[in-house]
């Protein structure tokens, strides 16, 4: 039998195949599962994954590549959503209402948070509003919170990030930005 | 409490409440849906051009109240947050009316009754611009769309569960035990009229009938004290004979 | 109110949004279905693809345009399907079915709990259920029901909490957090 020796890749390799693999995946792919399954290393992915973000953006075609959610995924440019849509016969989908934008909002920049403390910014019980998130998945439990009565507590999910483009929470604008535009 | 339809889509702009005046002590509601009584207080205070720092609360309170009164009016119901926030402002606004005995010891603890209510006002404007922030996020993502599906795709009805995926399917696991129960419990309510009925339309139809099989379709032990009644009540009043071929036999229902 | 006039499109134009459609599709697309969704012609649009396919063809990506069943399709090149497969096989399968869902639900709650009486609550046969649950290591046997038959008792894992983002049982929604959210 003969034992093949491995050839080490070229970059224009690795990064066609970085760009079959994040095809092939239903969720955005990591770099680290990028790095397993090619057993590159780190630097090497990312300056792949770069190069091919690089490359999508020149060729300005249907195609974007980004991150997102942690992970890096391809995706239909904006531009030709009409069109898109049109094929798919998709309505855009079913926007939330204004209590479970706000409820979300409260949650994605105090979470972990109970739903006491939600009240207490919002005014207003947010049940309703926080059983619509759970619903869309958008929000999930956290953990208990050990403190009287150890309430749930909620955060945001990965589907959050999906759906608002985020590539982590950390991308959100920081609360304090939003003082400014009081009053 | 909150129930508010999900909306298909809404603006931001466009989903101010108005309240037109409409003579002077009149006030007419032209659209006026308010996510929790914190909003309806921003949108006064801006109304009456108010500097938030310095409510004029007597003011703020009557147009507040005018707006509760008028949405009571509407027959609108009101959330008890609406109420809770109406009582808040009136205490306020009592307090405010306290001559205040300044002193050098007191002034410095004199904390301005509007305090509290004013932080929660900011932090609350705060939030409702990330809200905006999000949902203007949330426009752009939707003409985002993904890949279809590849061959390789496992498309078979699978979920990606979360922790109160499962307390959900618990429960309509629990429900569904409940529905069945319910189920027995109407079964037994069987009357004795209608077991009779029955029992008569088997023996009419069959000339013959086994008392054994008409026990076993009982499910209960009520059920079945009905149908021994039926059959006991059948025995007098029609002409039915009940025969027993062996001793401890099976026994027929058999019509003469 | 202002009419506003279609500008023609670039062909550049028309190859990206034949890209984006060729992407979102679950099959094959066809030439007659992209010229309806562009209402532009059928020489336009079998330019357009083949020019993209050309497009593809130069660049030795690691995804190719191919014809198929009578219409186009995006889809990785056979040179990376050997990186393709590893990745697919070692992706994290942490769906469940509904079957299998129900059945770790009862665990979940009624812990520790034997056959019989997950049969009992659930109304169905749960065994073909636990034997994923058992491989996908959500839950073990916790001893035997000292009862008839001596039952083997099932109850949820440690890498069920790791799964579920749980510290410990505690954690799990109770049915009265569900019911606030309810009311």
């Amino acid at each position: 039998m003969e034992i093949e020796e491995k050839q080490p890749r070229s970059i224009a390799e690795i990064i066609s195949i970085v760009e079959a693999l994040v095809f092939v995946a239903d969720e955005p792919i990591t770099v680290k599962t990028l790095s397993d399954v090619l057993e590159e290393d780190r630097e090497t992915i990312e300056a792949a994954v770069e190069e091919l973000k690089q490359e999508y953006e020149d060729r300005t075609g249907g195609l974007q590549l980004r991150e997102i959610a942690g992970g890096w995924q391809i995706s239909t440019r904006t531009e030709y959503h009409e069109e898109v849509r049109k094929y798919l016969k998709t309505r855009p989908n079913a926007k939330l209402s204004l209590a479970a934008l706000e409820t979300l909002a409260v949650i994605a920049y105090k979470q972990p948070v109970t739903v006491p403390e939600i009240l207490e910014i919002r005014g207003v019980q947010s049940a309703s509003a926080i059983k619509t998130l759970l619903d869309k998945k958008l929000i999930t439990a956290k953990g208990r919170k050990e403190t009287v009565g150890r309430p749930m507590m909620y955060g945001t999910s990965k589907d959050f990030l999906l759906q608002f483009g985020l590539k982590d929470l950390s991308e959100l604008p920081s609360i304090e930005d939003f003082e400014d535009l009081v009053q | 409490m909150e129930q508010q339809p999900e909306q298909l889509s809404f603006d931001f702009y466009k989903e101010k409440p108005h309240i037109a005046r409409q003579s002077r002590d009149e006030l007419r509601l032209t659209l006026g849906k308010f996510a929790g009584p914190l909003d309806l207080l921003l949108y006064l205070i801006k109304q009456e051009q108010a500097n938030i720092f310095d409510i004029p609360i007597a003011r703020i309170t009557d147009e507040y109240l005018k707006y509760i009164r008028l949405m009571k009016s509407f027959d609108i119901t009101l959330a008890a947050d609406f109420l809770v926030m109406a009582a808040t402002l009136i205490e306020i606004k009592s307090k405010m009316l306290l001559p205040k005995e300044i002193t050098e010891e007191t002034e410095e603890e004199m904390e301005d009754p509007r305090e509290a209510l004013v932080r929660q006002l900011l932090e609350h404007q705060k939030f409702k611009n990330a809200s905006q922030m999000l949902y203007e996020r949330s426009t752009v993502e939707q003409a985002v769309f993904g890949r279809g599906k590849i061959e390789s795709d496992e498309n078979n009805a699978e979920t990606n569960a979360s922790v109160f995926d499962l307390l959900t399917v618990f429960q309509k696991i629990l429900s569904r035990h409940k529905e069945e129960v319910q189920m027995e419990i109407e079964r037994e309510e069987v009357s004795l009229a209608d077991m009779i009925k029955s029992l008569k339309k088997q023996i009419f139809e069959k000339k013959e009938l086994s008392l054994l099989a008409f026990f076993e379709e009982m499910h209960t032990r009520r059920e079945l004290v009905t149908a021994f009644i039926a059959v006991l009540e059948i025995v007098r009043t029609e002409g039915v004979k009940l025969m027993q071929t062996a001793t401890f036999g099976d026994i027929i229902l058999k019509k003469i």
